[in-house]
């Protein structure tokens, strides 16, 4: 089973060279530790910077730089600041390779709820509507299953959508499923995780690719 | 030509109760403390602020809050504030939540003369009730309108005589796109300079959107995730 | 009777300190030659510019930095350069306080029609209809009758519209009129002109103010 | 990240006959000379070609004109060019002409995912047959399209290896947003710099919309009207 850090470095593995990257915020935000030698990413930042480097030195801190989770960051060489429109702009045009996002569900159809509890205080949807609505290529890193136990991949979300039809791939703690027509295909267990235990945490539907493996992080 | 004003004071003078206001920022990241201080201090109430967040406790919008100015809130992030919450559920205050880059697209809509736009965020969702449905090219948009604000108040790194804007790095955010779209734009400036002394080719809002300006005073540029690295 | 020049420094009494102004390829290039001392008002030209200067001196001369009719010219100070989508954007958002245009004929009704005369090379309506659709304040530079002196100002356009009801304001080589709902109001009179001369060339609805008086110039 | 090439002839080595592309430029001002010269080397034909101007005879878009290249023209003002007209008249050659604010903001529209923008340009008018007008706060506008366009041709005066390109003065036009919108964005640089010696607050084109980029060599930079004073 993989803790938060080996979903992150398994998500790394889909990094190509040239890809421009929107990572959001928690587990998606560590693979950027983990991208793979020889392979240059571009992250973006949805409040208008492309080209995030790692956190400021003490000395480096610049309060007027900060990414979407509000943290203090660098920037690399090439990066470029935009405004919020031409941000979101390049996200909605499909220009974004690549996006990582965190969820609470994802439905076998590839909906994803990931804003909002009811009953819960409201905080907003941030960017998360916008980028599951236009990305072409994304990828959910979450646990498989909630704290009580719960499957997180469902037929059908329980919570408000973000998004309909949008995630591609589930990345979780016990393996790697991409979403296709027919529901969840399994296609990466994690180490020290059984078939029987995936099916018997996912309540969509799950099929185990022919070619299931094991994954190798 | 006469858009320079003595200070915040001066340039929220004549905001009204009930007035729609937009203010940029991300965070507090590149926010108008200056004027946001002077309303305070003005006791304007029953505003309408549209603005990504809601500042913090006793820092940004925050502050506004705090002294119930603040009639409703348009933005796409709320949370990291205590006294906004509490009125939220005691429903003193009215929230409309809108994905953040429909509500940046309807700033920009708004300064570019487009009634409304098409977006595919939120489609689906609660965000999508009441709201036209089209379809393009087999994918759905929602239909958006502008934004129709009284005044516009931005903070820029730069700024000169005539208006003109330069923003830097993240703090530029929101702010270009809501210096278009007031009715009345007031940017407040870490740096005013004589008009010629910033370079044309790098100008972020030209001076046309801008109608008054001024240096402000002791900015605070308060961090909320500080961050290093050792 | 007015030359063009004459009608340039008419139009150009109408400019206010702080304007932003557009002015069209012809006679309107001329109104800049004429701005009020003590008045200070910022050219846009469409191509992509706010803060026209002079033309350049020969050392001057850039072939990146032109005007919408594509003439070297210079900045003055506090220019701005920006694309052509916020060009337009700004026209269309009706930043731009004062936008003055020649016409080949205008209506009682506001209409104006400038781009095209059938049966001729259509050489395209560049940013002419952007302008007249957007711009809040229009005033036409036109001379009052074509050259078989068939006037300019009529009930309604017979060449191809370039936008409806959009003019205020039309100055010409005979006098000033306002479009109102009651068609042209002369307000004012060229020297020389008498106001029978002005009803005699006009083939639109024309009212004559009671406080018309000669031009000032 | 790979997207230096060694100049214009690759740049343009996969543009096919019948293809859409934009061209960047305000008459002559800001073209992309290089890749221009290339195309016609290349002799690729029946291309749609989207700019605000068709250059003059002898000088940018007019290269392809003269060598029947172009089968349809989108612009705003196709003045200047005896050949373009030659052709025009003769049935040879297809031209759609937009209201030059319309075809700005429909590539802008393109390069930011938007399916259509309104617009009031051209209501009334014969731009309007056989549009959708529709009425926002009483008055009317025109839904016009975002353009789908395979190839976007630019020319800014630098770039740096990652694609990221700052303008000169009024060569910015529609340079920027064309670069937005093409499928594929082929930008040409008087100056191609290092990733990393632009300062990223100057930046007009993010290079995330610039897929091959190379420095031009021989601008001519050719002057329509030559205005000066004593």
């Amino acid at each position: 089973m993989l803790d938060k850090f080996g979903i992150a470095k398994r998500i790394a593995q889909e990094l190509e060279d040239g890809y421009y990257v929107n990572l959001g915020i928690g587990i998606p935000t560590l693979v950027a530790n983990y991208v793979p030698a020889g392979v240059e990413v571009i992250l973006q930042s949805e409040n208008g910077l492309l080209g995030i480097g790692p956190f400021p030195t003490e000395d480096q801190v610049d309060a007027d730089l900060i990414n979407a989770g509000k943290q203090t960051v660098t920037t690399t060489a090439g990066s470029s600041f935009f405004d919020s429109a031409m941000s979101f702009g390049m996200i909605r045009a499909g220009k974004v390779d690549l996006t990582v996002l965190g969820a609470m569900e994802v439905a076998d159809n590839g909906d994803i709820a990931n804003w909002k509890i009811p009953g819960k205080m409201v905080k907003g949807m941030g960017g998360a509507m916008d980028l599951v609505a236009s990305a072409k290529n994304i990828i959910v890193a979450m646990q498989h299953t909630d704290k009580a136990g719960n499957s997180k991949l469902l037929d059908a979300c329980t919570l408000p959508i973000t998004g309909l039809k949008c995630v591609r791939k589930v990345v979780t703690n016990l393996g790697v499923f991409d979403i296709t027509s027919e529901g969840f295909v399994c296609t990466e267990y994690a180490p020290g995780v059984t078939i029987d235990e995936i099916k018997a945490a996912t309540a969509g539907r799950l099929t185990i690719s022919p070619n299931v493996k094991q994954m190798d992080i | 030509m006469n858009k320079v004003v003595s200070g915040a004071q001066e340039a929220v003078r004549d905001i009204q109760d009930g007035m729609v206001l937009m203010l940029g920022g991300f965070g507090l990241c590149g926010i108008p403390e200056n004027c946001i201080t002077a309303l305070v201090d003005k006791k304007v109430k029953n505003l309408t602020c549209i603005s990504n967040n809601a500042g913090v406790d006793d820092f940004g919008i925050g502050l506004l809050l705090q002294q119930k100015q603040v009639k409703k809130m348009i933005s796409s992030y709320v949370g990291e504030n205590a006294e906004f919450e509490r009125q939220l559920l005691s429903g003193e205050l009215e929230v409309e939540l809108i994905p953040q880059g429909t509500l940046a697209t309807r700033c920009m809509a708004a300064g570019y003369g487009m009634p409304a736009i098409y977006t595919p965020a939120g489609v689906g969702t609660e965000v999508a009730i009441g709201k036209e449905v089209r379809n393009f090219n087999g994918k759905d948009y929602l239909m958006e309108y502008a934004f129709d604000a009284d005044f516009a108040i931005v903070k820029a790194w730069k700024g000169d005589t005539h208006g003109n804007l330069i923003f830097k790095d993240t703090a530029r955010n929101f702010n270009p796109l809501m210096a278009m779209a007031g009715k009345i734009t007031i940017a407040e400036v870490e740096e005013l300079v004589p008009a010629g002394q910033l370079d044309p080719n790098h100008i972020h809002t030209p001076g046309i959107y801008v109608h008054r300006i001024f240096q402000g005073v002791d900015y605070e540029k308060r961090i909320e995730q500080r961050t290093v690295r050792s």
